[in-house]
């Protein structure tokens, strides 16, 4: 369990150090947001229309920005190695990189969104429903995208084909994601589709640590 | 036998688009994959046999 | 690519130092030896039964490659510090010591960036002895040192194996320990044959 | 197990039932194309549109069972190392990709005249597109490495955990009330009432298994082809690392 | 311009030896436009409404991703050193590393781009124009985002870094691409915001070089 | 970090070593000397000239640091051939030969990934025959390469001064040149004095 706390809070110190790493995600997410009235156009009704999911979608672009280098780095810097030869598990090691991730910019995420859904216009009955939302959908998200992370360690153009790998398994969440805040806007329960992102969560939690740590000792062979 | 005229198969009661694209587009990607399959294995084929002719040249 | 038929033995205090030209497989197999790659064909023994746990192998190996694994963020004691809490083995007070041993002691608060290339190498090499175990697994430990730095090691590596210690190097240059085995590795044959390691 | 595992011994059996293989898909061919074009009567509902499950069925089929044997061979490759079960793998996904594909299209082209519309975001459709970009990421990603051995790899694992999307496919329609069609076998077991009258069956399961059988001919020949893209590169690498320790010139 | 050309041909040759890597530019591309959908729904007047929109974000995003490594990847290898001291200039180098990454970016996202504005229903009056749009727009954003790839070498957390300070400057190409659009939809000229375009482009290929040169060579110090 | 007070000259066919323990600014001496780095204060002489034009410095010195500058998807001659070119220094048959002296002939159509850590620092040294400028300026060459690789450096090192070429090469172990000048770096010293190199 040392191992898990010791590399838990040296991902939290290296985030906290470059101040301005969270801040960074926050931006990307903010700025991705903000483009779309230019894109779309300032009309009312057409933004409320398409604020859930673009902020949903926003969400997870700033995730993967973000997730790109959650191993390269260390993978690159000979750390990994040193990682994998901990004497306990790999399992450890992922779930303390996730957990760091979640906790640098999940959490970010969420306290960003409800502002940027007033700029989009959502109607005010979404707004809970959206923290929410994004509260059980997040850790799917870097969940996922840790396990994509580890699969193109090494690989050229990592970044696209995390994107290309990872997005597509993201559909489940975005979809009963933005689903939970329509029904709660047309005055439908949202409680079905909040308790599949739960789901979703589950089963990522447990499938994807595994998985992670196989595909990072063979990236390190 | 479900139709009455060559014209009435062709027309497939209105829906020919549909029907004979979805053939048409079967046809293709079969046919594709197969041709790229036979193709790439001939040129493996060729190669390995100048690579082994190579080797047998070179003592 | 494969050992063919090799084989040593390495007792406890004992050391062995791999030799031969560029490209004859002395990073292979150091990678190997730790767990980090796995072999082709043929098995990994030690005290001549197959190795079933890679992780309590793990725990008792240190493995320095030629990446340094050092975040340069951080503080040259911050570094070997994470490392002493993440392998849980070694006390604060040996972390002083490792950097005095590897004259980083006046560097400690330095942010590993500014570090020059001899200096990284021996703060990756202060790990040994800020976080002890028994068996040293090390890949050309010499490279980029200076003479200085270069005895400090060879002390460090006559104590280690004085308290019973192993070590296992790869080297090019002046022998860093004095009365080991040495393993010439030119016949590293990139061929399919059984392949076993025993320490 | 072992004997499979030998590509030798492999290609030997392989390359003695391809012909067999290759036939039977002809045959199947032969018989399923007249019948499911002109013999067949129309649907009832669907009237001739009908014509096109008999390839959107039989792809989609297709594409499930490809995948499935993807993650089998996959975990294969993994736990026992097996370089045959990677090969298989590897050949195999193209060919799930373009099936998958082909459903998807079929299924457009099919929904169109009968729901009005090309695309519905519904369960099946959607974890039926999961399916089509889990085929292009596992082939993306197993030629993304310089090492190819990483990519078979990393591609395997990922087939693996990808696996979980082909019962939700399957029992999309039963969880999820959706536009989509509920599934045939069900509905004939049942007998009556089916959306799929008996008539209609023949010509399905002969186009079934004329596809099936184009996928299993067709697997032969990409594993030869597999193979001796391995020999070639063995070929290689050994002729240089004969030389390998060579040294410079003093 | 042996050198400029040496470097076009070696970073183009780079590319290809991996086939599948400006598939999955594409790949991404494709990915985040048919991700909108899930998110803001079905209904084809809402979609053929955000379409023009919808296309440049995703295209936005996807030349963004592969930009992050436009020179990360010689930076980290000791390369960039080398490209430096070529006894020429260093915006030779730049210049050769842009059109690379627009040769095998951009112009497959433009040839991709009618079929995607297909799914998302594009009036079928705009695919001309957004052809046109993305031809005179892509080589703007490669030469802005070879920029931002420049200034934030040595970052950690590059990629986030870099969309930050990139994003922004897109904003202009973004408005007028996708004005262009619509304007032919709703049968006006377009000529107009395509010379802004074309004008928007020719002010980044005049300044953006040297800017980025100079970033370089400040990343190698 | 600056360089108190420095100066030195170098004749053709003249070579100069720099020693000094880790951290004493030989690496931060030679990239200054490349013209990557640029000195805080004071200025650097050549011919006793300022360096007007940091270009035409460039064409006539070639940097070889403790990054080898390889890129692993291409093969040893890919990589050879393709600096050969942008420098446009060289010609076809120096590719083979570069190859030839660092022993690397056998390996030229190997994608440069497979490459053990002294082959590939031989392959970066490789550069220096196959596009052929008049300064070397070298750190550390040595590092990872075994004896025989370091006598065929050792070599070519000789025949580049025959011909007049210069070298300044900063080295912890044996001496790569015979009858070159050394240059102690032990006071480095982290003030901010004038410095200036002079070539
Ligand atoms: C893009 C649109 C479509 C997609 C992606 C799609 C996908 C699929 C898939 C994956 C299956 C196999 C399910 C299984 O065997 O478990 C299937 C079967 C089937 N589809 Fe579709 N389909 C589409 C449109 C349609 C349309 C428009 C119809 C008819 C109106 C249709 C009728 C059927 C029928 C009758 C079956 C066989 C039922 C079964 O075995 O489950 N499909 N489809
Ligand atoms: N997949 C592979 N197939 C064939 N040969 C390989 C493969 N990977 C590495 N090699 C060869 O194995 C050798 C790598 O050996 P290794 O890195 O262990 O050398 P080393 O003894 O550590 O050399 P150095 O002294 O240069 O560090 C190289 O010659 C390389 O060409
Ligand atoms: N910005 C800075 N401020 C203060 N000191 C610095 C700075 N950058 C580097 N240094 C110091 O300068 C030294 C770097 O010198 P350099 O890398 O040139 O050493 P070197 O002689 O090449 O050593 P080695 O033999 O280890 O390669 C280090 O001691 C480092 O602490
Ligand atoms: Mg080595
Ligand atoms: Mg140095």
């Amino acid at each position: 369990m040392s191992a898990f706390s010791a590399l838990l809070s040296r991902d939290l110190r290296l985030a906290l150090r470059q101040s301005a790493d969270s801040l960074t995600v926050i931006a990307f997410f903010a700025i991705a947001t903000v483009l779309f009235p230019f894109g779309v156009g300032p009309e009312a009704e057409v933004l409320s229309r398409i604020a859930a999911g673009v902020v949903w979608v926003a969400a997870l672009l700033a995730a993967l920005l973000s997730l790109d280098r959650v191993f390269v780095v260390d993978f690159e810097d000979g750390t990994l190695d040193q990682l994998i030869l901990n004497g306990q598990s790999t399992v450890l090691v992922v779930l303390a990189k996730v957990l760091a991730h979640w906790l640098t910019t999940g959490v970010p995420l969420i306290i960003m969104s409800p502002v940027l859904a007033v700029t989009l216009q959502l109607p005010s009955e979404g707004y809970g429903v959206l923290v929410l939302a994004l509260l059980l959908g997040t850790p799917t998200v870097s969940l996922i995208g840790a396990l994509g992370a580890a699969l193109v360690l090494g690989a050229r153009r990592g970044g696209v084909l995390l994107s290309l790998l990872v997005l597509p398994l993201y559909i489940p969440v975005l979809i009963f994601g933005t689903a939970a805040i329509e029904a709660t806007i047309t005055g439908m329960p949202s409680q079905p589709m909040l308790s599949i992102l739960a789901g979703l969560a589950l089963i990522a939690a447990a499938l994807c640590p595994f998985a992670t740590a196989a595909a990072l000792r063979q990236a390190a062979e | 036998m479900a139709f009455d005229s060559f014209a009435a198969f062709i027309d497939m009661g209105g829906y020919a688009a549909w029907v004979w694209t979805s053939y048409g587009l079967a046809a293709l990607a079969l046919g594709g994959i197969l041709i790229l399959t036979r193709r790439t294995l001939k040129a493996r084929e060729r190669e390995f046999e100048t690579l082994k002719a190579n080797r047998r040249g070179t003592p | 690519m494969v050992f063919a038929g090799l084989g040593f033995e390495l007792a406890a205090g004992g050391a062995m130092v791999l030799r031969g030209p560029n490209g004859s497989g002395k990073t292979t197999l150091l990678r190997l030896m730790a767990g980090l790659a796995r072999p082709v064909a043929g098995r990994l023994l030690w005290s001549n039964a197959p190795v079933e746990d890679p992780e309590a192998l793990a725990r008792r190996l240190r493995f320095i490659g030629h990446q340094d694994a050092i975040k340069t963020a951080f503080t040259v004691r911050e570094n070997l510090a994470f490392w002493a809490a993440f392998w849980g083995t070694g006390e604060p007070a040996l972390i002083d010591r490792a950097m005095d041993t590897f004259g980083l002691a006046a560097l400690a608060d330095f942010p590993a960036r500014l570090l020059s290339a001899g200096q990284r190498h021996r703060l990756a090499l202060a790990r040994l002895i800020a976080s002890p175990v028994p068996l040293w697994l090390l890949d050309e430990p010499a490279n980029a040192l200076d003479d200085r730095s270069t005895g400090a090691l060879t002390n460090t590596i006559a104590e280690h194996r004085a308290r019973g210690g192993m070590v296992v190097l790869a080297s090019h240059g002046a022998d860093l320990v004095t009365g080991g085995t040495t393993l010439a590795l030119d016949n590293f044959t990139p061929t399919a044959a059984q392949q076993w390691v025993e320490l | 197990m072992h004997k499979f595992a030998n590509p030798t011994q492999f290609m030997r059996i392989a390359n003695a039932i391809y012909p067999w293989i290759a036939g039977l898909c002809l045959i199947l061919f032969a018989a399923a194309i007249p019948i499911a074009l002109v013999f067949s009567p129309p649907d009832y509902q669907q009237g001739e549109t009908v014509r096109i499950m008999y390839i959107h069925v039989s792809s989609a089929w297709l594409m499930m069972m490809i995948y499935g044997i993807i993650a089998a061979n996959s975990a294969m490759f993994l736990i026992w190392r097996h370089p045959m079960a990677n090969l298989a793998a590897r050949a195999s996904a193209p060919m799930g990709a373009t099936f998958c594909a082909l459903a998807l299209v079929t299924g457009m082209l099919w929904g169109q005249p009968m729901w009005g519309t090309f695309w519905v975001w519904d369960a099946r459709l959607t974890s039926t597109l999961i399916l089509f970009f889990l085929y292009i990421g596992y082939i993306a990603l197993s030629d993304a490495f310089e090492d190819s051995e990483r990519g078979d790899k990393a591609a395997a694992i990922l087939a693996l955990v990808g696996s979980i999307n082909v019962p939700i496919i399957h029992y999309s329609v039963e969880w999820w009330n959706t536009l989509h069609q509920p599934s045939i076998m069900k509905a004939s077991s049942e007998g009556i009432d089916s959306s799929v009258h008996p008539s209609l069956l023949l010509p399905l399961f002969l186009m079934m298994g004329a596809f099936t059988m184009f996928y299993f001919a067709l697997l032969v020949l990409r594993l030869r082809s597999e193979l001796l893209a391995a020999k070639i590169r063995n070929a290689r690498l050994s002729q240089i690392a004969g030389h390998a320790a060579a040294q410079p010139a003093e």
